[in-house]
């Protein structure tokens, strides 16, 4: 018969976290560490040596990240972690270079780096963890707030419609679009290496609980209980119409989540390392690789 | 032209090229593997230069979405070792603050070109002026260090972009050149030795050892830390929060005050070998003209009427802009020395002469649009120089 | 010593690298000073245009012009904005095709036309040049063709140097009539 | 070190076990580990650590229900808690 | 009989531009002319009065067009055109507010206004003239300058895959997206007119012939070639899914026009002037007015 | 409170509130109906307090996507005829610069806070310090009008608010409210009058007559042209560009230098009507303590010890930083006073002492993270006063 | 003024006629007008204008050609171009 | 006279709220001066806390503390930062239940208890503030009153004077006892 659990001083994934820095400052009930946890395996997971790893953050809780993980990294400024990526990964091509960042981050300053990269398809791994705030400033309005929650500058209600991320990232041209949520760690954790692994600009959206900035002001409870609702209303649907997966956090809504584009574009290369092939555009979504299809929530 | 890709980098020779052109043929000769850049008159050409040079010899260009993605990827590139660069003028400039401020901070070399042209605002986008040098200096949030070089020809668009590239890689600090748009437009023969002839100065590396206990900050008592390349098992981490020497933010008021005085303190600690200045007719002269870039030209000019008319004026030519040259100011100044400041800007580094010379100097200003003349320039040192003999200085300046 | 010489004419006539040529003539094939300066602005575009040069025996530090001792013009606005108010130490060339009213003792070329007959209208630039170098005496033949040799795409350099000696031509002839 | 499971030699008729180790000074109780373990494996633990916190420990008689999933170890916020594969229990 | 034309010194749409101003400082054969020409016109068509038209521009060739015509005007910095707009429209909502500006000014540095401003849908009309360069500062590369194209920065052919415009702004929730040429002077003023009455985000792409930045350097000839292109290559298509429409400027290639997206979404309402009312995501796209429905060119 | 929208604007009465909260609620006192902002620490508060208060009485708050939208939308709004503001921190404020300098050629009045953070980059976001100073002055390109309040005390928070915004309507120019997070996180007691004690400066508007000969940029001798509103009639263009009296661009040296130069001109007219100075224990002051913001506390303090000790030392307090308010120091210079600069930076409002005292001062520095005690303060205050007796007072400066 | 044509009574059996009026000195000759008229009522003058170019005249024996489609007034650059509606012919 | 106070504790417990409620009542209801700042930084997400008060009768330049006169402790991390190295002449109060190892002589209260028994746990704040009245007799007990009541939700007013007073009540009875 085995032990009942074995009390220990040292967590297995220690090696590849900044474990001289742990605690994080992360609260607690935060969705974060797990995001940070798949991330960290997809990277002992993937064929690329460790040392040949970059992440870069921006700015914001997410943007926390870079700190944490024992690779090379870099926490930027708010919103230019895809052009700082864009300057490294060209630099050197040997480079895996994932950004790592939130919502606001990426998508309300950092919108048009977003944009850029994913038309060019810069060779680059965006990982978006969307907690639906601004977590890091004290919960305020974000492009992806839902229409009508409170934040602390949307005291009557958001009167803005929320970003639909992956609709937006795939009609950029994205090679890669997924959205998964830190409960679901295995089909995350998946994405990410396989991401990882893909040429192009790879994507991925990761839905987690901010309970100090969002769940709790918009009467969803704690980190437990956004956990909760992700495992009641989520479905997976890997073709799924994009224009459809917009998500309101409404009690009854619900959170389309999977591999939703997995196509092959051309990738970018500047002129002179290489003469590019004639580049076409795929537009059809279809997720190619059965190893990242997704299952059922655990 | 051979067609071996080292041979490319430097464009040995003589030339009849404009200043822009002659930037670009500096950070090729330099080594210059990356520019991430934005078009913006009158700066577009070291762009347009180098999107056809740098394919040539396996460097990157790209054209970046705006200055801010710009100066990031150029942040992003210095890290892998690259020599990496930009180009702008002064709207894009205000764009880079932000991120010239992360350069500085994280220790970040790298070349960063504003070829100035009429502001404030769009302003006068194809004319000259000088008016963002107190910007280089200031521009963006804190107190960071600056390093800022003015060309005042063609050739010197060369010579100082190589000198930027090899100043930036010796302090670790983003170094400005502030061209401006007379210089940046005109053509004039420039003169590129061979391979040989250029200094290359190599980025400090940290020395082998155990890569884990690095610390990418520690200044080893140089004050100037070596510098790790990514990818290379460091596993390091580079912040624009306030770090320690291990590069982890840190949050305290201490580690703050002493990381923010190094940085500053590795200018002061390296100003002579930063700062170039040179001087012209100075043994004898009461009255000195301070000038720099295309304007020091028309000064230049301005001295020889002067000489010949018997006038013992001279001009002190500010190669290196930031960190100003203050020491040498005071020395003349006690020396008894009168200061005449043309700039075509409202007098920005008058400021600083001023403030070294504990008087106040006579401006010769225009805020743009084309050049100071060499006649505007002596009238003013003339008058300059009645009053300085007849000790009725404060008489004429304001 | 000092001289001053400003090309003028329309966008796509190519006066600036007329100019470029001239410059560089000068600098490195003349063992002189040489300055090239041109005028910028979004009213160039398309419009009128000019390029303007400094050449010297000494370092030339001054680059902007006080009075040209050589103009060029190559059409009517260039004439009516600088021909009209020249000063009279002024050596003034036209594209006698394109400026109507000048003063019959300036020196004249239907430079176009004569690049037309050579099927290469755009070489009306480097037949006015000709046509400068021999009036003007300004830089060397030599140290002309060798600049246009550099500085011309390599596959057009026989036909713009066959330009540039009809405009020499053209030049000679009109140098001996007129003195 | 071996992060990853990669188990050798697994045949259909096993079922994966796993251990449980815990670090309890890094838990802040956020029952992520508690309420989605498949096998309910977890529970509270009656005491507190130093912050404050009930961090997880094994129910009684869960000593060998926990099937290797290492959801609880991808789920952790803290890097508090893992699991490591046994030798597994032929059916 | 009629007399053969008639010589005058005034143009009957001088009263509605800065005719002081003229000559404007475009190139022969560029086509900002006749965009600003359907413009006015519109402006004088629209429903509401001409003191309540305010134009707004970036920088840039098309920017300028701000400067040329007679209502209140802003030339504003490269970029920021829409958020300059934003203020000007929220703190005066009797005002008209249209952005006129260039595919750099709107998709590059200020893509990410684009991004925002649609997705809260507000009130404004954004027309937006594509010229596949950045025609005011010489010719350099664009967002939207095809793949391969020559520019003065892309000396060896561009690497980088152009944006599909209007496929992004309707992922982005405009309510109303267009895309006409130059040539098709009809078409384009009765969109705008359209979209000027319209209430939302509303969204005109004009193609553009730019001589000097993109026509020559890329054998298209002078602005009337391109014109002839346009022409022979253009077809009709309001309803053409939207992710077929880009634009490869190649000789055999299909320019796709048309009046592609006409739905409805809850406009911005900042909290306080009024309550928002429940806003739905419509994400169909039907256009519904007869009046703007496509014909053939001239 | 009553239901009457009008009544809202002014929170009239005493409150114990943070220095961010005063500054939104100066602003609603001010009668601003437009905020465009981003939130960044640690102004945050200043929108979030908004966010919820304008709405209350028909006013915008949006939160723009980036700082770049931002201050745009600001000056948008302002074109209406409302009064807008933002508000941000160093990181935002570099991100600002650019259309500072569009506010500030185009003659936009809006007001811009900056609650001044660890520096530079990301630094240390929620502590105090005030290295952006400088950054105020010339963190755009080119040369441009600035006018700055350093509010000292959360009811200054409200005061200068309110004050800005009319200096703003004033002068047809951006104004800074440059405060430090000290300040703008503490709580204190602040008192806010009825209506009728807040003062109003209506904005000049156009006379009436004629509305399409207007020339908006026409200063009619006043040096501040009159504002017409968009909507009305006239038929305005406005553009960065240089332009003439109608607004019009224009490419020519003479207008852009003449435009420059009436902006700069405008501050040196109206600096009396700008510029704010408090004078502390100055009658007989032999060492005078330069101070703004939080640090002027602990300078406040460190006189009320140094003259227990008995020793003449003052405070002047920069309640207007830019313009700066150098004429009175030169007086005080004149009349032999020495000066201490105690600032959250490395030395940055001390170079303008510097420059009127044409004296070197000493300085007190921290790069930020803690405030300066009143007793380093004095410290340094006590041995200024010994050397400034003995007459040896180069050897403590630098 | 009226600048947008409204034409008050028009019966189906009418087509508009227009008379084309031209500001010479504004044409930069870019032919858009001419070239795609779409009744070929242009050409190209033989005098030039003070820039050098040829603009826009009605070719002879097109005096009574144009159908006021309005195209040449919207697509010229430069504002150098317009058509007014005349009594239409009745056919 | 100048008096500190710092009140310290953890994320959640309305450490803040109470400081505020203090500085008010000194501010606008006792006729003093008062200041209150607190501790920003990522590192208190959700971890430890503090709001510090200077409290005067004459306008306060300083705002930072140097020696508290009173420090109010609710968390043992607050015990272990602040408690340990307290200076003598400073009056430490603890809640008592979340606090092991403070020295007997310490005034305590077993605040959330007794919040808790009230039915409203997040109240024992201000029963801490009760208490902290009673027994240091900082401000007024009526301007203590007013500040809550114009302090806290207008729903929960009545509530939260009643936790005011059970902490008041508490204070006196050991206040009683110790003096
Ligand atoms: C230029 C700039 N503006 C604003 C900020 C303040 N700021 C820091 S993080 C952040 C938002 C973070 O939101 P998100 O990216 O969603 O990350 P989260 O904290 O939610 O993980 C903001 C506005 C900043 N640091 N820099
Ligand atoms: C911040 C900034 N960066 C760069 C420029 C230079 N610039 C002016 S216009 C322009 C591009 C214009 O392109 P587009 O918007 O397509 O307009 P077009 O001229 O083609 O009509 C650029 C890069 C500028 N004015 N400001
Ligand atoms: S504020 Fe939200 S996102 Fe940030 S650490 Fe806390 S829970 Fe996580
Ligand atoms: S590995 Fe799976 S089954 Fe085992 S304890 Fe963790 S969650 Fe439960
Ligand atoms: S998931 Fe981690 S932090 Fe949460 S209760 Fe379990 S061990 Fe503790
Ligand atoms: S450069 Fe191109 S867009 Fe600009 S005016 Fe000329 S043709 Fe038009
Ligand atoms: S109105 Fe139509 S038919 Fe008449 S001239 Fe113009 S284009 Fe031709
Ligand atoms: S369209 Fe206008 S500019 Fe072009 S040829 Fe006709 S009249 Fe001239
Ligand atoms: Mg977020
Ligand atoms: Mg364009």
């Amino acid at each position: 018969m085995c032990p009942r659990e074995i009390v220990v001083s040292d967590h297995k994934l220690d090696p590849i976290l900044r474990s001289d820095r742990l605690p994080h400052i992360w609260c607690p009930g935060c969705g974060l560490g797990p995001a940070m946890a798949c991330f960290a395996n997809a990277i002992q997971e993937s064929d690329i040596p460790v040392d040949k790893h970059v992440c870069v953050s921006g700015i914001g809780c997410t943007g926390r990240v870079a700190g944490y993980l024992n690779v090379d990294s870099f926490h930027t400024t708010h919103g230019r972690a895809i052009p700082f990526a864009t300057g490294l990964k060209l630099s050197n091509p040997d480079l895996k270079v994932t950004v790592f960042s939130g919502d606001g981050d990426l998508f309300a300053i950092g919108g048009n780096h977003m944009l850029h990269a994913a038309r060019r398809n810069i060779d680059i791994t965006v990982i978006c963890v969307n907690n639906f705030n601004y977590g890091m400033t004290g919960g305020q309005l974000g492009p992806t707030t839902p229409y009508a929650a409170r934040t602390t500058t949307t005291p009557y209600g958001n009167p803005e419609g929320p970003l639909n991320i992956p609709h937006l990232v795939a009609a950029l041209g994205a090679v890669f679009v997924a959205r998964w949520t830190v409960l679901h760690v295995r089909q995350l954790q998946k994405a990410i290496a396989y991401a990882l692994n893909k040429e192009g600009f790879t994507f991925i959206e990761v839905l987690s609980p901010c309970p100090v900035g969002f769940g709790r002001p918009n009467d969803l409870g704690d980190g437990i209980d956004e956990m909760q609702f992700y495992r009641q209303q989520s479905i997976v649907d890997d073709r799924a119409p994009l224009e459809s997966v917009g998500i309101d956090m409404s009690k009854e809504s619900t959170l389309v989540l999977g591999n939703f584009v997995d196509r092959e574009r051309p990738v970018y290369q500047p002129m002179g390392t290489e003469p590019p092939e004639q580049r076409e555009q795929t537009a059809v979504y279809h997720p190619a690789d059965p190893e990242v299809k997704a299952r059922e929530a655990p | 032209m051979s067609e071996n890709k080292e041979d490319r980098h430097v464009l040995t020779g003589r030339h009849f090229m404009n200043g822009d052109t002659a930037c670009a043929e500096g950070a090729m000769a330099a080594g210059c593997s990356f520019f991430g850049g934005y078009p913006i008159t009158p700066s577009t050409e070291i762009a347009e230069r180098l999107a056809r040079r740098l394919p040539e010899v396996g460097g990157v260009y790209i054209q970046m979405e705006d200055e801010l993605a710009s100066i990031a990827s150029v942040l992003g590139a210095s890290w892998t070792g690259a020599r990496s660069m930009t180009a702008t003028s002064g709207p894009g400039f205000s764009l880079m603050q932000e991120n010239i401020g992360l350069g500085a901070f994280t220790e970040t070399p790298c070349v960063i070109v504003n070829v100035q042209r009429g502001g404030p605002s769009t302003g006068l986008p194809t004319l000259v002026s000088q008016a963002d040098m107190m910007q280089a200096r200031w521009g963006s949030h804190g107190d960071y260090p600056v390093v800022a070089y003015c060309p005042a020809s063609c050739q010197e668009m060369f010579d100082l972009t190589v000198l930027a590239f090899n100043m930036a890689d010796r302090l670790r600090t983003p170094v400005f050149v502030m061209a401006d748009e007379a210089i940046g437009h005109m053509t004039e023969r420039v003169v590129i030795p061979d391979k040989s002839g250029i200094e290359h100065v190599v980025r400090k590396r940290p020395h082998a050892g155990p890569m884990d206990g690095l610390l990418p900050y520690e200044a080893e008592g140089s004050m100037v830390p070596p510098m790790p390349r990514v990818g290379r098992g460091y596993r390091i981490h580079v912040t624009g929060l306030t770090h320690d020497e291990r590069g982890y933010p840190a949050t305290d008021a201490a580690t703050h005050d002493q990381l923010v005085r190094r940085l500053a303190g590795k200018l002061t600690r390296f100003a002579p070998e930063i700062i170039r200045i040179e001087e012209v007719q100075m043994e004898d002269a009461e009255v000195v003209l301070v000038a720099y870039g295309s304007t020091s030209r028309s000064a230049r000019h301005a001295v020889t009427i002067l000489r010949e008319e018997g006038l013992p004026v001279g001009m002190l030519r500010l190669i290196t802009a930031w960190p100003f040259p203050g020491d040498r100011i005071a020395q003349l100044a006690e020396r008894g020395c009168r200061f005449v400041v043309p700039e075509l800007n409202l007098g920005q580094m008058a400021l600083e002469v001023e403030r070294y010379a504990r008087q106040p100097t006579t401006r010769v200003n225009h805020a743009g649009g084309q050049s100071l003349t060499p006649d505007q320039i002596a009238e003013v040192a003339r008058e300059a120089m009645t009053c300085a003999r007849e000790k009725s200085w404060s008489a004429i300046t304001s | 010593m000092r001289q001053e010489v400003r090309l003028a004419g329309f966008g796509g006539q190519g006066i600036i690298l007329a100019g470029y040529i001239v410059g560089k003539a000068a600098a490195l094939y003349d063992d002189r000073e040489a300055i090239l300066t041109q005028a910028y602005g979004p009213e160039a575009r398309g419009g009128a245009c000019s390029a303007e040069l400094v050449l010297d025996d000494v370092p030339i530090d001054y680059a902007m012009l006080n009075t040209p001792s050589i103009l060029v013009l190559m059409s009517q606005e260039a004439y009516e904005k600088f021909g009209k108010h020249a000063e009279p130490q002024t050596t003034v060339i036209v594209e006698s095709d394109l400026v109507e009213g000048a003063p019959a003792e300036w020196p004249g070329i239907p430079a176009t036309r004569i690049a037309e007959e050579l099927g290469t209208r755009i070489s009306a630039n480097i037949v006015m040049l000709g046509f400068l170098t021999a009036v003007t005496r300004l830089l060397s033949h030599e140290a002309m063709e060798e600049s246009i040799t550099t500085s011309v795409p390599a596959r057009t350099v026989e036909l713009n140097l066959r330009a540039f000696a009809k405009g020499y031509e053209f030049g000679l002839q009109r140098t001996e009539v007129a003195i | 070190m071996t992060v990853v499971r990669r188990p050798l030699d697994q045949s259909v008729l096993t079922i994966p076990r796993g251990q449980t180790y815990i670090i309890p000074q890094r838990c802040k109780g956020c029952r992520f580990c508690i309420d989605f373990c498949p096998k309910d494996v977890l529970e509270e633990s009656t005491d507190i650590n130093s912050k404050g916190y009930h961090y997880p420990v094994v129910s009684a008689g869960k000593e060998e229900a926990c099937i290797q999933c290492t959801f609880c170890t991808l789920v952790c916020p803290e890097f508090a808690i893992y699991t490591e594969e046994i030798e597994p229990e032929t059916l």
